[in-house]
């Protein structure tokens, strides 16, 4: 297909000679979710050369609404995402090789993808994996594109190590918020929304056009009609652990990671995050009451119920999975309800 | 005096889109703190602030007239 | 698929009524494009109860770079695009009842649709349909949404008949810009950013939420990392012939519509648009040359040839298409050159 | 003085992002046509303006400070 590209080669900044750049490098995709879909389909069309996606779930009913790449059929064969997302992408476009892995994105997956890597767009519905994204992506120089959103709203910021902040410098820590999309919700139009931004950026980088690559902090209601850009020319944090003087990539050292672990015999998960501010228990009781879950508790903890899932969760963020060794399954429960 | 703009779930949690406090001399956290008590806001440690649209560190201290930003970071994907 | 729509019953502004509205609403999208298939499938994922499609043209190799709907295999079977969005459309989901339709969005046409209509999405490539689109609107009490990108950038703006002003307001003519994302180039990311903006205007009408619906026109640049709203209160006139006191409806009569005849035993089809300002030759062969065309000319007219089309263009608009007695292709070659 | 912003393609055919000419007292239309004739940009009359941020008709009479953007209409999709 000879002029496949040529809407994408009459745009000026890209024209013949990007067009060859983005044909040449390797794009890594963390989450297949509805950002990671979404992503994966612009940056697939676009042409490059090689897009991995990683992710750890199958496809479900609920996913539909706005997961981009996904068909009733792939919830009726309940397809890991990433599969399913393979077989679409190759389908929309045969020339680009995909590299589709089904799993958890820890910090030592990132670090063998992170080799050959040109560019990471974060789509994860966690802050313990963007950390490790952060910190990899500070060791390994490669430019990555925050994106996240919840409800009808949504942010995104573009790292480029050696030059902008990171997101370290402006968190300091995981933040556990208790909104999710499976506790407030998500509207397509809002994930729209952060895909477009965060593929501007892709393409962006991708032909190497560095001054146009955005510096500020965008931040949008889609139901409220606001959108503004917060300037972070003073965000760099000099002895920032991550991307500071002397850093030390905290979010890769075993010790702040979320420990999963089976407890032997009683087909349950523990899942034990790293020091964090704690859990308000009162506000996360109401939050699984409106999603239908039955929840009993008190001061230390709640149990709460919902159909095939039953957990237990303590006021330091520590949580039980019963019914599961899955300790991927386990672990994707934690994140959609706890961030 | 100061304005304090809302963001994301903050907004519907305090349930205005903004207010006016007087908080010139404060830092960023001390403001957090007041925000925090006196609209009864969780996790409000974890937002990120801007001052007058530029992103500002926890120890900065607010002036006269300053618009202030509260912007909680959102996980979902 | 009980719980399908869950993540979007869960956001506030929508709920389970909201969704109920949802399911009983008819769309109407004009156009199967880039803007057509994106805001196409995201409104069927919503669950739409009823989803209306009109395109008159078939899927090419160079749509695949942005149209979200189609595959390579629906450009090796030449498929008219409003079928392939039906296909894909009915795989995604099963509930929603998907009209296409194979044709020119005529004022004809859009008089019959508009009966039942309780919503048109603008995702058309000229300005001559959408002043058609504007003026049924206005008829029939219809909302719609204006969306239209080139290059990294676009625009959006919501009319509500007997509230906002309508596009007549603003423009008070058909312009011809003669630049298109044939002549310009369109990238991804621009193409998201208006979907997600009309999806947004959609879903806020579709479930009545009138408060929130936006007021402001939105206009973009992705890659110079611009977005402006400009206020629109004081750009109602009351004398607009489309919504003043006196309405006209001017872009439903006959002599405001291009027309389109096949000049006898010729192969050729003569297009002669209404009263414009007049097409910039000289402009006009500088773009043609760039994508690869060979023009020749002179002060009052130019002709160009590329593989299998030719035509010649004169000063006033007029132009003859060689080759062909389809009056819809020609057309379609037209509005895709000078927009 | 006046600034003058230029949007999507105006934007490159004029090589600037923004300029500054005197047109207080001027119309809207009297601005188009001498930035059509100063900046050799075709098409202009049917740019959409806005002054300070707000919509404008073409009768409108710019003051002095004003802020006016000039936004072509855009036909693809």
């Amino acid at each position: 297909m000879s002029n496949r590209y040529s809407r994408q080669t009459l745009f000026p900044p890209i024209g013949k000679m990007g067009q060859e750049k983005i044909r040449t490098k390797h794009v890594l995709i963390i989450g297949a979710g509805a950002l990671g879909s979404g992503n994966a389909e612009v940056m697939t069309r676009a042409g490059v050369g090689k897009l991995t996606i990683v992710d750890r779930d199958y496809v479900e009913a609920s996913n539909l609404q706005r997961q981009q790449l996904y068909t009733e059929e792939d919830v009726a064969e309940k397809l890991p995402k990433a599969a399913a997302a393979e077989k679409r992408l190759k389908a929309i476009n045969s020339e680009v090789e995909i590299q589709s892995i089904i799993g958890d994105a820890t910090p030592e997956m990132l670090a063998e993808l992170a080799g050959d890597v040109d560019l990471i767009i974060d789509s994860t519905d966690n802050f313990e994996t963007r950390m490790a994204i952060n910190d990899i992506a500070q060791k390994y120089q490669i430019p990555w594109i925050y994106g996240a959103c919840v409800a009808s709203f949504g942010m995104s910021f573009t790292i480029i190590p050696g030059k902008t902040p990171c997101l370290n410098c402006l968190l300091k820590t995981v933040p556990i918020q208790g909104l999710t999309c499976d506790t407030g919700g998500i509207i397509g139009p809002a994930v729209q929304m952060v895909i477009a931004h965060q593929t501007a950026e892709a393409l962006k980088i991708l032909v190497e056009d560095w001054e146009a690559v955005r510096t500020s902090f965008v931040n949008f209601d889609m139901w409220r009609n606001q959108y503004t850009s917060m300037k972070m020319s003073r965000a760099k944090d000099p002895g920032c652990l991550s991307c500071g003087e002397h850093p030390e990539y905290p979010y890769l050292e075993a010790e702040n990671m979320t420990k999963t672990t089976v407890l032997c015999g009683r087909d349950t998960v523990q899942i034990r995050p790293p020091h964090t501010e704690g859990v308000d228990l009162k506000d996360m009781a109401g939050k699984l009451k409106a999603l239908g879950y039955e929840v009993k508790g008190n001061p230390y903890l709640l149990s709460a119920e919902l159909e095939d899932n039953r957990f237990v969760l303590f006021q330091d963020g520590r949580a039980l999975i019963h019914g599961t060794k899955d300790l991927a399954q386990a672990k994707s429960l934690y994140n959609r309800l706890l961030g | 005096m100061n304005k304090i703009l809302f963001f994301a779930h903050l907004r519907d949690e305090v349930g205005e889109e903004s207010v006016q406090l007087e908080v010139a001399g404060k830092t960023v956290a001390e403001v957090k703190a007041i925000v925090a008590e006196q609209y009864k806001v969780a996790k409000l440690d974890t937002a990120m602030t801007a001052i007058n649209e530029e992103f500002a560190p926890n120890e900065e201290v607010i002036q006269d007239g300053d618009v202030i930003a509260l912007i909680p970071p959102v996980s979902g994907g």
